[in-house]
């Protein structure tokens, strides 16, 4: 196209200042300016008052040895690490609670969400109702109540429920065989990874066959097969080259296996709880967006209210979610820190907390939080804006 | 039936007389028929209305049991909320919320002055109700008063000047209920007009402004609050010249407002996402200029939409005020913490009291705001029923 | 392609009587859109309904397809009594197209994905073989060239083709046309008229709001005038055309140019 | 310069705990309490000859020594422990001791333990704090035992935890461990294992490299204590100024010139008891017999009487 | 309401020539959607545009008051180039008013406020008489008693008569109509077009799209033919229809119903 602009005429005299370009570039300037004039300031006041100040800094504290313990460790920790493994514990932590919690609340925000919607009266007031008061409490509360909801829902240690193969179930905890692979579990390993790649393939095939004949395959199922079943039967056949370790009642505790802290259950639960309410809202107000004929239109093509909101709603009202889920998202992360209120040992409780009462450098202790925050949340927020640059819609 | 002969009405049919229009059936609805419609429906309405009815049967008498008969009601210390052979179940030990509550709304505002935050409080009411209320008279004057009159008149009598004889209170002695209000006005008023221009300018087709725009938004969405109250409030005598050092407070809610305006920038920009194009010209070709098309055509319509957002970032906002703690300022919620660790009052249910009063004053004030929100979303909405 | 071998007939109705209305009322709040509707549309007829702007035209084509509520009276389409429930009206709506005034594309999906999305997902047809359909239909309107565009960079009366397009691909048993043909350009009215009438021959039947008169005189079996949410008058286009009984049809036909 | 500052200003910036029954802690009428609080208004007495010219900045444990560092506050008062690297590393220095604290265990009955040895394997709940971790795990290794521990931010949320049955034990400071206790549902049903197991001597710090300051800050402490060993009450004062005792008379300034040598007023230690009261008065009040916390003065007595608190001579 | 005391005269242009167009392109990508287009017309001049659906007679109206960005050429409107420049633009849009293909109405206010929004807020005019105003062009259109409905409870026919009233409330020097009648009944839409010969009379110069070519015999001073992007032919309305030069023309015209 640019070619072509050269052949027409020149534009007339514009004065300068109405001209949009001119404008724009000297908006633009005008914003540098002002931006750059603020970080000078506050850059050349640090560096003289830290100066002043004369207060130590570094990272030297990284290798240190930390010297406390963790409660919920998913790599090897014991407190003899440096503080540099117990921020990885942490972030681990942090980013397990996170992760799940985003999944969870997602599923339960659009269930919530499209409930409130419902012409069924008791769906959609118990939906408002959901909304109306999870949203409207404060999450440190309600974290608060499930944790202490989880504690007396569950036994003592000495009447821990026993579930047989080894599970125990009691106030502190979920305990089961620790798995730990022997010669010929590779074999196993190999048959999953078959079984997924094959999955993929079925399903592949199956849209490649629904397009050929419009034949619906049950995928579900057959990837369910592929992906659990095979290996499993492999895993027979194997031998079953599997040791546990089980856990074993001690005189306080059960120590050995795997456990699940009660802490992370209430947490992940509140967490998941508490965002869904937001993220319904969310929903709710995408789907509001788009305009009735549509799916007035889709109706009266014979599709049902399921595949309606599926391929004709949603995908129109996601341009209208992304923006605020992801900020539900960042919201979820970060209210993760809330952790140290119950004893879940997140990023904040091990690393801003722990770490830095004990090395007293707290500007720095938080100022790789933030950048640890940052990256999470700038990456989640990345892949929402690519998403979200694909569902734009194409107007005139 | 009137012509009811379809016979007739076959080929050819010329109405005779014209029917005037009727009234409406009312409709078939008792209660039993409301009822059948709309619990009874379906297996699956069943079902839920039985779980859902069950639901409520566990959790109701629980609460009402725990907060109000097995609740002590009076006493001078916590001896009175301890269990005792004599008295096995405590619930709510409400003496040390009684003892407390002066505490919880004002904090440490010197008591001889509480009258001010009193008549705050009032100003601040006055002007909801003008705003809020759509046919309150006068409510172009309600504009001035709650956007210029009310925080002039409310930072004069809160911080004091000295000039009319009232004393300075200096901002570390706000607390309670006061600060949890005085935080969320102002970041509620601030965010919004914010939050718009940020989007415009996410949107804009300049790239330095739309780079700036997008920065802002996603580093400061992207850092947790608290640690940049954190750095506000320790940190910031390094990065400003000594005598600017500003109140904490107000630091406080320089961080806030930031916080809420770009989370709002995000709820707005999903709104303008969804207006057609065609609003956009239909605006240009009536001869509006930008911000008329922007104030008059897109923001209404966009801001519409998003009402449930908004209000998500509302409430939000209402409860992150109590981060101010950080900068050493305590909000009701953690007048609440902080009075429960008071050893006059140590007894098992005296942090459940508390944080029954603060759930209680959470819950009114935010359904509320999302109350009258949904109200306003029915109200927008009847224009584009069909 | 083998066009011949494609099955674009339009499926035979059940019921001797595709659509009957029988004392229907409808109100919107306290304004009473639509007054004791009786109608009766036999299978493989075409009728053309007209009367003026806000008579209830829509609303009533709306309500054969259940777009909207009725309160007090019957529908029953192709044997078919339109209740609450929502089984049967699933089964009514399968089987009747609509082009809307509107055009109601989704604008989120492509011409040809606008077109094969309901066959796909409804009838289970094969997305080869619903696409092959689609572009047969789009190709009777005119517009196969632009299958990979999305609404939004279409001219208005591409889009009310593609509209009409994406009714037809479903091979309804009968269709609602709602001002089918108001954006387009005479030429393609004539074009889009003549494919209505290659459908009215296969036997499809229809009901098709417009103020087209000179398709009404050439397609319609009959003309429905229909005035304040009433039907007015009812005749063969020729008795209807040159010899109307009422008042007010008289005068609106009177006013129409020529 | 920071007496200077002070002086100026007119108000001491003092940095408080954000919450911690009797060492600070706003009452119902938001009036601040507590040993460390008044261990600020003794300060803030001497150089300002006015106990309520202070400022209250709480404090959590993160920010403190940043703020302290970075100016906010003038001195910080919040129960912190006296350590080798924070004297070193972070610019501090502590002006003394004005609580020996140590940390204990407190566990059910029903478990039948009679030691903190026994306790290999427990379940300890414990709340985040600036040691408390740190010496829990210490005392576990040295003693080869192994621990889990679960940490919560605040200890109101670790007993209920621990009440629950959560954990087996539950540790915080001594000082600590005897408030926590009132709010189990049956205190009864529980004991503090004899064990200390960490020394925690808490005071009042200032910036490094601002000797005057440092000195003033110190020596009101120490005036307080040597108040209390003098017999000066807040109650007695006036009676105390006719006394003939020569430490009696070089304290309250009618004798000598301490007060200037200081930088402060003649009358600054009279100002700081009359205000203030004395060490053992502001420990009884805040902690001691008379507060509901009860602490007995154990290590906290005054040498003479078989404790640790012990101040050099005002001459 | 003392009608003739209303200012509802269209303003007079200042200019003899009231658009040109001067070898203007125009491309939607690598689509070349308008090829060198010359197009003079003068002050109070009624000019007709046909062509088939596709052609680009939309794109091109909009090009006169900017919604749509040329890329060659020259348009100059009422003696001002349309450039970069955002005033001229703003001046331009002020004395042009467009009716839309799909009336782009305001959802969110009512129809009389869709009406007094511009005169308000451009003009600058007090709101008692813009109301004024905007009451009496929704009389001519025929739907005052709707005046306080929202636009999405109105009928399309309804729809389309607020958009054109709402453009004429500007009372704008130059009008440009995207078929203001493909949503109206015949009566009504002898209704619209009785307004618009007032208007034509009144002195209004007049770009319409439309495919009523009895409007186009009546009242236009010319029309244009256009195809494929191109203006194929431009004749008067007597030559243009008895006498179509052009093959494509011929083509069209032959296939129009009567
Ligand atoms: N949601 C609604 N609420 C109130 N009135 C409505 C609503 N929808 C339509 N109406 C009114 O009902 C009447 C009939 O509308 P309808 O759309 O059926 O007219 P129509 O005959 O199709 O007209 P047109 O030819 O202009 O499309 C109109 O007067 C309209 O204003
Ligand atoms: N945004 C766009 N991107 C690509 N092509 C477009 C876009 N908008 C329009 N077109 C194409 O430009 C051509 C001209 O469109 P235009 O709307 O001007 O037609 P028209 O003459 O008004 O037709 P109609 O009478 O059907 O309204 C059409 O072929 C259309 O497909
Ligand atoms: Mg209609
Ligand atoms: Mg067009």
């Amino acid at each position: 196209m640019s070619t072509e602009l050269k052949a027409g005429s020149p534009p007339a005299s514009v004065p300068f200042y109405n001209d949009p370009k001119v404008r724009s570039i000297a908006y633009q300037i005008a914003l540098c300016l002002v931006v750059a004039g603020l970080i000078y300031g506050a850059a050349s006041n640090a560096i003289e008052n830290l100066q002043r100040a004369r207060i130590a800094s570094g990272f030297g504290f990284w290798d240190n040895i930390a010297g406390f313990d963790i409660s919920q460790t998913l790599i090897s920790y014991s407190n003899t690490s440096t503080y540099g493994r117990a921020f990885w514990v942490g972030l681990l932590n942090t980013l397990l609670v996170a992760g799940l919690g985003i999944i969870f609340a997602t599923i339960l925000g659009f269930i919530i969400g499209i409930a409130r919607l419902s012409k069924n009266w008791l769906v959609n007031k118990a939906a408002t109702f959901y909304v109306e008061t999870i949203r409207n409490l404060p999450l440190l509360l309600q974290l608060l109540f499930w944790y202490n909801a989880v504690l007396k829902a569950l036994p003592d240690l000495r009447d821990s429920v026993k579930i047989p193969g080894g599970i125990y179930l009691n106030n502190r905890g979920l305990f089961m065989p620790a798995p730990s692979a022997q010669a010929g579990f590779g074999f196993v390993e190999l048959t999953l990874l078959v079984g997924v790649i094959g999955a993929i393939a079925y399903r592949y095939w199956a849209r490649k066959r629904q397009e050929q004949t419009g034949q619906q395959a049950p995928v579900f199922l057959v990837s369910l097969g592929l992906i659990v079943g095979l290996p499993l039967l492999v895993f027979l056949l194997a031998g079953m080259p599997l040791k546990f370790d089980f856990p074993e009642a001690g005189r306080f505790n059960i120590a050995g296996g795997l456990e699940v802290v009660p802490e992370f259950a209430a947490l992940l639960f509140g967490l998941s709880i508490y965002t869904a309410a937001f993220i319904a809202e969310v929903v709710r107000a995408g789907i509001l967006a788009v305009s009735h004929g549509q799916t007035e239109a889709s109706y009266s093509l014979g599709m049902k209210p399921g595949p309606t909101l599926r391929l004709i709603i949603v995908p129109q009202a996601m341009r209208v979610i992304i923006p605020p889920l992801t900020s539900q998202y960042l919201n979820l992360t970060k209210n993760s820190s809330l952790a140290v209120a119950i004893g879940y040992p997140d990023l904040v409780q091990v690393f801003t907390g722990t770490v830095l009462n004990q090395t007293g450098q707290a500007v720095e202790v938080v100022a790789i939080t933030m950048a640890v925050y940052l990256t999470i949340s700038l990456v989640t927020s990345f892949l929402m804006n690519v998403y979200n640059s694909r569902v734009k819609l194409v107007e005139r | 039936m009137s012509e009811g002969d379809l016979a007739v009405a076959r080929i050819n049919f010329v109405r005779q007389q014209t029917l005037e229009p009727q009234p409406p059936p009312s409709s078939m609805t008792g209660p039993v028929g409301w009822l059948r419609e709309n619990l009874f429906s379906t297996p699956f309405n069943i079902v839920l209305t039985i779980l859902i009815a069950l639901l409520f049967l566990w959790i109701v008498p629980d609460m009402l049991r725990y907060l109000i008969f097995d609740a002590v009601w009076s006493g001078a210390d916590r001896t009175v909320c301890l269990i005792t052979p004599e008295r096995p179940v405590v619930g709510a030990c409400w003496p040390f919320v009684f003892e407390r509550l002066p505490y919880f709304i004002y904090g440490s505002y010197p008591i001889p002055e509480r009258w001010r935050v009193d008549v705050f409080f009032v100003m601040l009411a006055v002007a909801i109700v003008w705003l809020l209320w759509l046919n309150a008279p006068r409510r172009d004057l309600g504009v001035i008063y709650a956007f210029v009159v009310t925080p002039v008149c409310s930072y004069i009598l809160l911080s004091g000047w000295s000039l009319i004889g009232l004393p300075k209170v200096d901002t570390v002695l706000w607390g309670g209920v006061l600060v949890t209000i005085v935080v969320s006005a102002v970041g509620i008023v601030i965010s919004l007009p914010l939050g718009i221009l940020l989007a415009l300018g996410r949107r804009s087709a300049m790239p330095a402004v739309k780079l700036f725009s997008v920065i802002f938004i996603e580093f400061v969405r992207g850092v947790p609050l608290v640690t940049v109250l954190f750095m506000a409030s320790v940190m910031l005598p390094l990065f400003v010249p000594e005598h600017l050092s500003p109140d904490k407070l107000l630091r406080a809610l320089i961080g806030i407002a930031m916080f809420a305006s770009a989370y709002m920038a995000e709820v707005v920009r999903a709104g303008l996402a969804a207006i057609p194009k065609g609003q956009f010209e239909g605006a240009q070709a009536v001869g509006l200029g930008y911000w008329q098309m922007m104030r008059l055509i897109v923001l209404p319509q966009a801001l519409k939409i998003t009402i449930p957002n908004i209000v998500n970032t509302y409430i939000g906002l209402f409860k992150d005020t109590t981060l101010v703690f950080i900068v050493g300022i305590f909000d009701l919620l953690r007048t609440i913490e902080v009075s429960r660790i008071d050893p006059k009052w140590a007894a098992p249910s005296t942090s459940a009291t508390g944080y029954a009063v603060a759930a209680f004053f959470y819950l009114i004030c935010c359904y509320g705001m999302s109350r009258y929100a949904q109200e306003t979303e029915k109200r927008l909405r009847k224009a584009d029923r069909r | 392609m083998a066009e011949a071998a494609l099955k674009i007939k339009p499926s035979r109705l059940t019921n001797k009587v595709a659509v009957e209305i029988i004392g229907m009322n409808k109100w919107y709040g306290d304004f009473h859109v639509l007054r004791d509707i009786n109608l009766r549309v036999d299978g493989g007829e075409r009728i053309v309904i007209c009367g003026p702007s806000g008579s209830g035209k829509s609303t009533m084509i709306r309500c054969i397809n259940r777009l909207e509520e009725h309160q007090t009276g019957q529908i029953i389409v192709d044997g078919v009594e339109l209740t609450q429930d929502l089984k049967k009206i699933d089964e009514v709506r399968r089987e009747v197209g609509m082009v809307f005034q509107h055009f109601n594309l989704f604008p989120h999906l492509t011409i040809l994905e606008n077109c094969t999305l309901a066959p796909i997902w409804v009838r289970k047809m094969p997305k080869r073989e619903a696409e092959e359909v689609a572009m047969h239909y789009l190709k009777r309107v005119k517009i196969p060239e632009q299958a990979h565009k999305f609404p939004g960079q279409l001219s208005g009366g591409q889009q009310q083709r593609v509209a009409i397009a994406r009714a037809l691909c479903m091979s309804p048993k009968i269709m609602l046309f709602d001002e089918p043909t108001s954006a387009l350009d005479p030429e393609m009215v004539k074009e889009v008229l003549d494919t209505m009438v290659t459908l009215a021959e296969e036997g499809m039947t229809m009901l098709c709001v417009t103020h087209e008169m000179g398709f009404a005189r050439q397609v319609a079996d009959r003309v429905i005038f229909m005035d304040a949410g009433q039907i007015v008058e009812m005749n063969t286009p020729n008795e209807f055309f040159s010899n109307p009984q009422h008042e007010r049809t008289k005068l609106f036909l009177s006013q129409i140019l020529h | 310069q920071t007496l200077k500052q002070v002086k100026d200003r007119g108000i001491l910036n003092c940095g408080a705990n954000t919450g911690l029954a009797g060492f600070g802690l706003p009452d119902a009428q938001g009036k601040w309490t507590g040993l460390d609080v008044d261990t600020c208004r003794a300060v803030a007495a001497a150089v300002l000859g006015d106990a309520n010219k202070v400022k209250f900045v709480p404090l959590s444990a993160k920010d403190r020594f940043t703020a302290l560092q970075s100016g906010e506050v003038d001195v910080l008062a919040r129960n912190t422990t006296w350590t080798s690297s924070r004297d070193t590393q972070l610019g501090l220095n502590f002006t003394g001791v004005n609580y020996y604290d140590g940390q204990g265990f407190l566990v059910r009955k029903a478990l039948k333990v009679n030691s903190a040895l026994e306790l290999n394997e427990a379940s300890v709940c414990v709340q985040q704090g600036t040691t408390t971790e740190l010496n829990l795990a210490d005392y576990f290794r040295a003693n080869n035992m192994k621990v889990k521990t679960v940490t919560f931010a605040s200890s109101d949320e670790a007993v209920k935890a621990y009440d629950s049955g959560r954990c087996d034990a539950f540790t915080t400071d001594a000082s600590g461990l005897y408030a926590e206790r009132l709010r189990l549902a049956t205190p009864g049903d529980h004991i503090v294992l004899p064990e200390i197991i960490s020394k925690e001597p808490l005071g009042p710090a200032v910036r490094h490299g601002d000797d005057q300051w440092f000195d003033v800050v110190k020596w009101t402490l120490f005036a307080m204590i040597n108040a209390e060993e003098l017999g000066i009450t807040s109650k007695n004062t006036d009676e105390m100024l006719k006394s003939t005792s020569p430490d009696v008379r070089r304290l309250l300034g009618s004798e000598g010139a301490f007060g200037e040598q200081l930088g402060l007023g003649k009358d600054w230690a009279l100002q700081i008891v009359k205000q203030v009261g004395n060490y053992g008065e502001v420990f009884d009040r805040n902690v001691g017999a008379g507060s509901p916390l009860k602490i007995d003065r154990g290590l906290n007595k005054l040498w003479s009487k078989g404790g640790l608190q012990y101040a050099p001579p005002v001459r």
